[in-house]
């Protein structure tokens, strides 16, 4: 019964960390509660790992009835408390969305909830082991940086108010809530956890309290209560099919088959797509930047939206095949590609990584949604790649923005002089989202070699192929605003604490490593996962590991060169100038007889990029996929 | 509106011989007439010095003490002027530019004109 | 064995002179002088070129961008300065605005007369600098080489 | 933070074959601002005019450009002739039309040559050069000089040509008009060239007007001005076609230049066939007393050559008016909201001569 | 003869060494070809190799000192995607380390932080995305023929590929353009620079670095003329004609257009990846897998 | 060859803008602007065109006297009136680009106003 510990523990006690940091006001307390407990909670996932990577699934039975009893409980107080904000800040949709959401409980839980009974409430498997890691590990490392973080936030923001004990309060909740979803069994169960996440992050969103914050948190409410809405439908669906509550076994569900199995499937999915901001939902997680940045770190790398893969992805197999599925795939698809134009055009880094995300995301459903063994193998490597690179860029786009007060990529030129070590991370970082042979790339390799013999696999190949290259601008363009050496320019880095240099210098190393061991991880955690489900499995071929794993060498020795041009080198001269001189405060004789600046700045094509034009049409495009999918839906139905 | 307009010149020009002069291997293009270089002869010179003063670059220097005449051809702008002009034609346009130099000097020749007796 | 000598790369400035040499160097890259046969590009960059192609009398704004385009060149380099303009200021001598002589700006490795020049004579020029370029070659790796041998010492 | 891009544009720049300063202000490529700055060839040699004899001054004027070095010369001279009131043989003023008009072919050549290379097309700059030595080669024959040709004096011209030449050059213009119709072909129909040219740094027939453009900038606009139709030297005995374009773009400017290559052959061929025989010049005593503004067309458009003189051998003041530097706000104009690699094509648009600009 | 373990590093150990003078003369006969196509003799056929030993000779001038690692791992990562390709690799990975080794040429020319070399590192990375999605339909093309991404796999087929993706192949011709930088597609940088962007990314690279990035170039024309041989893998012969005829008409359309402004070239890479690339595609996934 | 009628019309520095008006109204083109040292005085002569008639109209003033820019009627008139300025040191008041001097930049200050020199004789440099 050792691994059922574990996962009580890494569900409670998150909890408890959390209840304490509600109370304590004292900054070096909370630190210390905040690293203990980030410590201790990657222990025991590490511990899963090491107990429960060989032991493929396992059910458990924890007490039903009095949880359950207790989760609803929860759930009509927030709705209660959610309409009092509603009603406070005026947001009559979100209102109208929780009272129907309670409604259908209520209704369930009085009509229904009385024969059903589900046996194992708990379950885990590589899986689970897997996102539990990144919660685990990624997440705890997110809230360590927080600490110090929030404090700078707070000394350079007077006019917030310094509600930090609940700040901290609630990122230990959502990673406890993170931890039951990922481990939960039982449908309800998963609602109720999947209830929380929305919540805790409509609250962090809206931290700030000004007039932005709040719409956008409402925006992001909205829209999960709207998947919350469909997500409570296929509960409710399937207990009238199957009154006896056995399908509310997420694990039986899985294998019982397209037949019973596809609506709620493809309802539950749409709640994913809402919670993994795919388009046409997208929007909110755009809205959420207004957060605190290790707020959006995590949203981005191990919470929240990865709820919503999560989601998708278990639910593959039985899109496997199905048009039903096939659509959701191509909404994934879709999204990534309108988002990866749509972050070309984007100066703001935030905004640039939270069109990243949602690029990646919708790659991952594209992945789910067409299911096959292959394709299940490469989602699951991209959920864990997209989570250590984008955390990493995250914390260190939040380090930059503290110390040169701006977040706009313009203002990140030279940062290579000005903060060199927060500029390799950020450049290891960028390179683990899109060069090979890092991380996402092999994913995206893997995409294409394994969309290439599903059904319809080529169209989902062209959208890589044109999503992918757009990938590449916008990363490089930043890279590159990054690594020019301005002239006359001093170091502005020193002042960076302590231990968000070490959770720093940790992310930054998984990213290599990871990719180092992903063969590893694949072995021992993603094969016998989907062999499990499918009966066979992918890997990549020998050869390929062997001259990818050359080729990180190659790379890691590379900067080493540098040493060998160091002697005897000449004094660098100044760029070509069209015959003007420039000085070391990069100015040069412009016309006029005026003193001109050189300012350089990346390309944004708005005309052919905007962001307005482009989430027009994919949004409208994700609409149209999601209709049709709706009119099949009750074409089953009926 | 066509494409490629070019491909035919272009197609046409690689069969054809290359209209390249081969310059240094063969020979400078030049006229009788080109301008080269001012060529002066000592014997014919009276020493006027109208040279001297029309040359709009004052490449020319006369000296009739020393009975020098001193030709700048890094300053001389090959007009023609002073071949025009000399009373005693004792200048010269030579076709031969002048050569490239490594150091910019002055051509100093010396006048050997002797003024005829006066027939008596 | 010397590549210096068979791939003179070329920058050109018109430091004012009147157009005439000018087009006289374009004409010298066209096909019927082509001086592509001696590896002679025209790069448009200091950075890359090898010869400094300069005509004109060098007015008072051209100080700067002139000595601006001879620095950007990497060694070795060497300058041709085309034209009498180039050489003297020519018939322009005596303007107020001109300094006479590019000479005055930054050292000149060959003289081309010609007002203007001719193709011919600007081949002429180039060539005559391939022999400067391979001494200035020989003398940056003695220097060179003196070089490292202090620091091994050292 | 806007996301602007500041280029320094010349005056080292290998479109450029002389310095011209720009600041360019970028969007992505889309030029937000254009600041000129001028001044890089400006020699000052107007005031030469103090130190050289008015006779003198003519070889001078000839360099204030290698390009239409001619028709400096010969405005020049005829500016001065106005002012002295002397009657030029009329071989000489025949001379003078059939050099001039060798000038402009030579000229356009070669500009269409620079503006093929500013869009890229590098055979296009080769032909059009490879086309342009064969009518250098005339010029030398008949001049000496290829660029600088120092044919033309206060009073007439320095050097005859033969008749037997006149036929000579006459016939083989024939050969040259079609390497050049060949030529022009290419740049009046070829997809690709057009879609650089069309529609890019366009000037109304208005603007054009007003801002003083002149030569093929204005005539590419609609306006029709040719200072050739003012009847200097013998251009009132030769019938001058002006051409016109309608649409003020790049490509009309390039169209007009490519077809006045034809037009400047007609005259040609018609001076060949009128012209008389006769002395080439006339002797000139005394010195110019008064002033004149000489007008004429140069392959880029009007040019004025302001002369007044005291009554002495020095002149008082020479004035160089040239069609550059009027075409310059035109210019400013056409560069607003053009996309960066539209600057050279439009800078080159108007044939852009700065030495005479700025003498 | 060789073990067989041992055959793809021999194949890949001659192409380090090989390619570099295949590369150079390939270059050397472009220029001779181009010169006779404008009625000029040209430079000597061996002038690559001249001009490269030049700029080796040269002081190397850099803006700053970064520029030498990102130069120096263009190279490199050049040297690994061709070297990959000849030995028989997958053509995913090799199009992978391939858009890699332009990345660090991108990012030397943004290191120097010059108004030049930044539009021009602008201008390479729109080129970037503007063929790479033609050249992995190429691949994809490639493995719905022979049913494999590896090139030794595609190179031992006896299938004519060219028969069965000609689109595929209409398409590769074309990006080859933006690849060779030739005119219409020259927008980031130029073989002399009349533009005007001047050098474009190379601007601020002199002496040794711009020889290396030559050398790079060298390796890059005989890898992209490797995947035209794949089209015609089946009879060698035909490989090579079929090469020298493509390198013809890339020469021939360098001479006879000018160069487009990025958004045209944008929108014709991936129109004619869009169309003819998918189309082919199209037509064969229904051939191959639709029709048993 | 036909001498060209040409029409000099002097006048009071404070009628130029209203002489220029008209012109432009009349739908004159600027040909240019050009100023001569006579002596110490100054003479700038404003020239136009309209279908090959040529009209100039003079103001003669000394070096301090301050000439009202008509680039209110002309856009093009500053890249004369810089010159003037920058040549000639006349200042003008009201360009709509006045690049301050900068428009050419010279070695000697206002070189046209400095005195005629005498030629130079012998001169052996
Ligand atoms: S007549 Fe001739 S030689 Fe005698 S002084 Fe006059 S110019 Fe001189
Ligand atoms: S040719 Fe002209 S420049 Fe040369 S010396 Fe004679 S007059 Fe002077
Ligand atoms: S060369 Fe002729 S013009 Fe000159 S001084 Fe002698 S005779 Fe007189
Ligand atoms: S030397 Fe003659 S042609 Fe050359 S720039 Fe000077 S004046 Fe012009
Ligand atoms: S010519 Fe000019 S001012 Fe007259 S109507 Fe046309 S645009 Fe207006
Ligand atoms: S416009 Fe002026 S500078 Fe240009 S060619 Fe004509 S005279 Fe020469
Ligand atoms: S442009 Fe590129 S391919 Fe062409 S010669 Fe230069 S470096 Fe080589
Ligand atoms: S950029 Fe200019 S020089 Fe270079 S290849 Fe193109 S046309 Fe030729």
């Amino acid at each position: 019964m050792q691994i059922l510990d574990l996962l009580l523990c890494l569900i409670l006690f998150p909890l408890i960390a959390a209840l304490f940091l509600l109370v304590v006001r004292r900054d070096s307390w909370r630190s210390l509660i905040v690293q203990l407990s980030a410590v201790a909670i990657g222990i025991v996932s590490l511990m899963l790992l090491v107990l429960g990577f060989d032991k493929g699934t396992l059910l458990y039975t924890v007490g039903s009835e009095p949880v359950s009893q207790v989760m609803f409980f929860i759930e009509m107080i927030l709705a209660v408390f959610i309409v009092c904000l509603g009603i406070k800040y005026r947001k009559s949709l979100s209102v109208v969305l929780i009272l129907l959401q309670a409604g259908l409980l209520v209704w369930y839980e009085t009509n229904m909830a009385g024969h059903i009974s589900v046996g194992n409430n708990l379950f885990v498997d590589q899986f689970s082991i897997i996102m539990a890691l990144i919660i685990g590990i990624i997440g705890t490392l997110i809230c360590v940086y927080s600490v110090g973080y929030m404090e700078t936030y707070h000394n350079r923001h007077k006019e917030i108010r310094d509600r930090r004990n609940i700040f901290f309060g609630l990122l230990f909740i959502f990673l406890a809530a993170m931890f039951g979803l990922v481990f939960s069994n039982n449908l309800l169960w998963v609602f109720f956890f999947w209830e929380i996440t929305t919540i805790c992050s409509f609250l962090l969103i809206g931290y700030s309290e000004t007039e932005e914050a709040t719409n956008n948190s409402f925006l992001a409410l909205s829209m999960n209560l709207l998947g919350g809405v469909a997500f409570m439908v296929a509960i409710i669906y399937l207990a009238i099919s199957d009154p006896s509550g056995n399908l509310m076994d997420l694990n039986y569900l899985l294998t019982t088959g397209k037949a019973v199995a596809l609506v709620p499937a493809v309802l539950i999915c749409f709640a994913g797509i809402t919670k993994a901001a795919l388009m046409p939902f997208s929007s909110w997680l755009v809205g959420a930047m207004v957060a605190p940045t290790p707020v959006s770190a995590l949203l981005h790398s191990s919470t929240m939206v990865k709820a919503g893969v999560y989601i998708i992805v278990r639910f593959a197999p039985v899109l496997a095949g199905t048009t039903e599925g096939l659509i959701i795939a191509l909404v994934g698809a879709t999204t990534f590609a309108f988002a990866s134009f749509m972050a070309i055009s984007q100066s703001n880094a935030k905004k640039v990584l939270a069109y990243s995300t949602i690029a990646n995301l919708g790659l991952i459903v594209a992945c789910a949604g067409v299911g096959t063994y292959n394709l299940m193998w490469v989602a699951i490597l991209l959920i864990i790649f997209h989570a250590i690179a984008k955390s990493l860029l995250f914390l260190c786009v939040g380090t930059v923005e503290n110390r040169i007060g701006s977040r706009n990529i313009e203002d990140m030129g030279g940062l290579i002089v000005r903060m060199p070590k927060i500029a390799i991370m950020m450049f290891i970082g960028m390179a683990g989202m899109f060069l090979a042979p890092f991380g996402m790339v092999i994913s995206k390799w893997a995409a294409i070699e394994a969309f290439i013999t599903a059904p319809f696999g080529l169209i989902f190949i062209a959208i890589l192929a044109f999503g992918g290259s757009a990938t590449v601008f916008f990363w490089s363009k930043w890279m590159g605003k990054i690594i020019s050496v301005m002239r006359d320019q001093t170091v502005i880095e020193d002042t960076v604490k302590k231990e968000k240099w070490a959770v720093l210098y940790i992310l930054t190393g998984l990213v290599v490593v990871v990719c180092l061991i992903f063969p590893l991880i694949s072995s021992v955690l993603i094969e016998p996962f989907v062999l499990n489900i499918y009966g066979q499995t992918a890997r990549l071929a020998q050869a390929n590991l062997t001259i990818m794993i050359m080729m990180l060498c190659l790379l890691m020795i590379m900067p080493f060169s540098m040493l060998f041009y160091g002697k005897g080198a000449q004094p660098p001269v100044p760029p070509y100038m069209g015959g003007r001189p420039m000085d070391d405060s990069m100015h040069f004789a412009g016309s006029m007889g005026v003193s001109r600046e050189l300012v350089l700045s990346n390309y944004y094509l708005e005309k052919t990029f905007g962001e307005e034009r482009l989430f027009m049409i994919g949004a409208s495009l994700c609409w149209g996929l999601l209709l049709i999918a709706g009119i099949m839906l009750l074409g089953v139905i009926l | 509106m066509a494409f490629f307009e070019m491909v035919k010149t272009a197609l046409k020009t690689v069969v054809k011989r290359p209209v390249t002069i081969l310059y240094p291997a063969q020979a400078a293009k030049k006229t009788p007439i080109s301008r080269g270089h001012v060529v002066f002869d000592g014997n014919k010179c009276i020493s006027c010095s109208i040279c001297q003063r029309k040359c709009p670059s004052q490449a020319i220097v006369l000296n009739k003490e020393a009975k020098s005449w001193q030709i700048n051809r890094f300053r001389c702008v090959v007009c023609n002027s002073c071949v025009d002009i000399c009373p005693s034609k004792c200048l010269f346009m030579d076709t031969q530019y002048t050569a490239p130099a490594m150091a910019k000097g002055v051509d100093t020749f010396t006048i050997t004109y002797v003024k005829p007796a006066k027939p008596e | 064995m010397t590549y210096l000598q068979k791939s003179p790369w070329i920058v050109h400035y018109n430091a004012s002179s009147c157009n005439g040499c000018d087009i006289e160097i374009l004409a010298a890259l066209t096909p019927v002088f082509d001086v592509e046969r001696f590896g002679i590009i025209n790069t448009g960059n200091p950075k890359h070129a090898d010869i400094l192609l300069c005509t004109g009398s060098v007015n008072e704004q051209n100080k700067v961008p002139l000595k601006n385009v001879y620095d950007q060149m990497p060694e070795p380099k060497v300058v041709v300065a085309i034209g009498i303009c180039a050489a003297t200021g020519g018939i322009f001598r005596e303007c107020y605005n001109v300094s006479g002589g590019i000479d005055k700006i930054i050292p000149v490795d060959v003289w081309v007369p010609g007002c203007a020049a001719r193709p011919e004579s600007i081949i002429d020029g180039v060539v005559t600098a391939l022999g400067i370029l391979e001494q200035k070659r020989l003398k940056m790796l003695q220097k060179g080489n003196s070089d490292s041998t202090k620091v091994g010492e050292a | 933070m806007s996301k602007q891009i500041t280029v320094p544009f010349g005056p080292q720049h290998p479109v450029l074959p002389e310095p011209i300063h720009l600041d360019l202000v970028l969007e992505d490529e889309t030029v937000v601002d254009v600041i000129p700055s001028i001044g890089y060839i400006h020699r000052g040699f107007e005031k030469l005019v103090e130190k050289r004899e008015f006779t003198d001054y003519v070889y001078i004027a000839e360099r204030t450009c290698g390009i239409c070095s001619f028709v400096h010369g010969a405005t020049y001279c005829q500016g001065i002739e106005q002012i002295m009131k002397i009657d030029v043989p009329e071989r000489a003023q025949y001379l003078r039309v059939i050099w001039s008009e060798y000038s402009r072919l030579h000229s356009h050549l070669l500009w269409l040559g620079l503006f093929a290379d500013s869009f890229g097309f590098e055979n296009l700059f080769m032909n059009a050069w490879k086309i342009r030595e064969d009518i250098l080669d005339v010029m030398e024959q008949t001049t000496g000089g290829r660029v600088i040709q120092g044919s033309c004096k206060v009073g007439g011209v320095r050097r005859d040509i033969s008749d037997e030449k006149l036929d000579a050059m006459a016939k083989d213009l024939d050969r040259i008009d079609r390497d050049m119709k060949e030529l022009t072909t290419v740049f009046l129909q070829d997809s690709s060239i057009q879609h650089r040219l069309r529609n890019v740094g366009v000037i109304s027939r208005g603007d054009a007007y007003h801002l003083g453009a002149v030569g093929p900038t204005a005539r590419g606009s609609g306006v029709a001005i040719d200072t050739r139709k003012l009847g200097y030297g013998a251009y009132d005995r030769l019938n001058v076609q002006v051409v016109t374009e309608s649409c003020g773009d790049c490509y009309s400017r390039c169209a007009v230049r490519a077809k006045e290559l034809f037009t400047s052959t007609d005259l040609i061929r018609q001076a060949v066939k009128k012209i008389p025989d006769g002395p080439i010049d006339i002797k000139v005593t005394g010195a110019p007393d008064g002033e004149y503004f000489m007008r004429a067309e140069q392959p880029r458009g009007e040019l004025v050559h302001y002369l007044k003189g005291n009554g002495t051998k020095f002149l008082v003041r020479s004035r160089i008016r040239t069609p550059t530097l009027t075409n310059i706000p035109p210019l400013i104009k056409m560069l607003q909201g053009c996309e960066l690699a539209d600057v050279p094509v439009i800078v080159l648009s108007i044939d852009p001569c700065i030495s005479c600009t700025e003498r | 003869m060789i073990p067989e373990p041992f055959v793809p590093v021999f194949y890949a150990l001659v192409y380090i060494l090989v390619a570099p003078l295949l590369g150079g003369l390939i270059a050397g006969i472009d220029r001779k070809v181009t010169a006779r196509m404008q009625g000029r003799v040209g430079p000597p056929l061996l002038q690559p190799f001249y001009d490269v030993g030049k700029l080796f000779e040269k002081e190397n001038a850099v803006v700053t000192a970064t520029q030498n690692f990102y130069v120096l791992s263009y190279v490199v990562f050049m040297v690994v995607a061709g070297a990959l390709f000849f030995s028989g690799g997958d053509m995913l990975l090799v199009i992978f380390a391939f858009t890699l080794s332009h990345i660090f040429l991108v990012l030397g020319a943004y290191a120097s932080y010059s108004p030049y070399s930044h539009v021009g590192a602008e201008r390479e990375l729109l080129q970037i995305i503007a063929y790479e999605p033609m050249i992995i339909l190429t691949a994809v093309g490639m493995y719905m023929v022979t049913k494999s991404f590896f090139v030794s796999t595609i190179m031992a087929s006896a299938v004519p590929i060219i028969l069965f993706l000609p689109g595929i192949f209409i398409g590769y011709l074309i990006v080859l353009t933006i690849k060779l930088r030739k005119s219409p597609f020259d927008l980031s940088t130029s073989h002399h620079a009349h533009q005007e962007i001047v050098k474009g990314v190379t601007t601020d690279f002199a002496g040794p670095n711009l020889g290396k990035i030559e050398i790079a170039h060298w390796y890059e024309y005989v890898f992209l003329l490797g995947v035209i041989w794949l089209f015609f893998a089946w009879n060698p012969f035909i490989a090579v004609a079929a090469i020298l005829v493509a390198y013809f008409f890339e020469i021939l359309i360098d001479n006879t257009i000018s160069r487009v402004k990025w958004q045209l070239m944008l929108r014709s890479a991936w129109v004619i990846a869009g169309t003819l690339g998918l189309v082919n595609l199209g037509v064969l996934y229904y051939l191959r897998m639709v029709v048993p | 060859m036909t001498p060209e009628n040409q029409t000099t019309t002097s006048i009071d520095v404070g009628k130029l803008i209203g002489s220029v008006e008209r012109f432009r109204n009349e739908g004159y083109r600027l040909v240019q602007i050009g100023c001569t040292k006579v002596g110490d005085l100054y003479e700038i002569n404003y020239s136009f065109d309209k279908d090959y008639h040529f009209e100039n109209i003079r103001i003669t003033i000394t070096g301090d006297t301050e000439v009202p820019s008509i680039s209110g009627m002309y856009w093009n008139s500053f890249i004369y009136e810089n010159e003037m300025h920058d040549l000639f040191g006349i200042p003008v008041r009201g360009m709509n680009i006045d690049f301050k001097g900068t428009f050419i930049r010279t070695a000697v200050k206002y070189p046209f106003s400095q005195p005629p020199v005498t030629v130079t004789k012998g001169d052996k440099s």
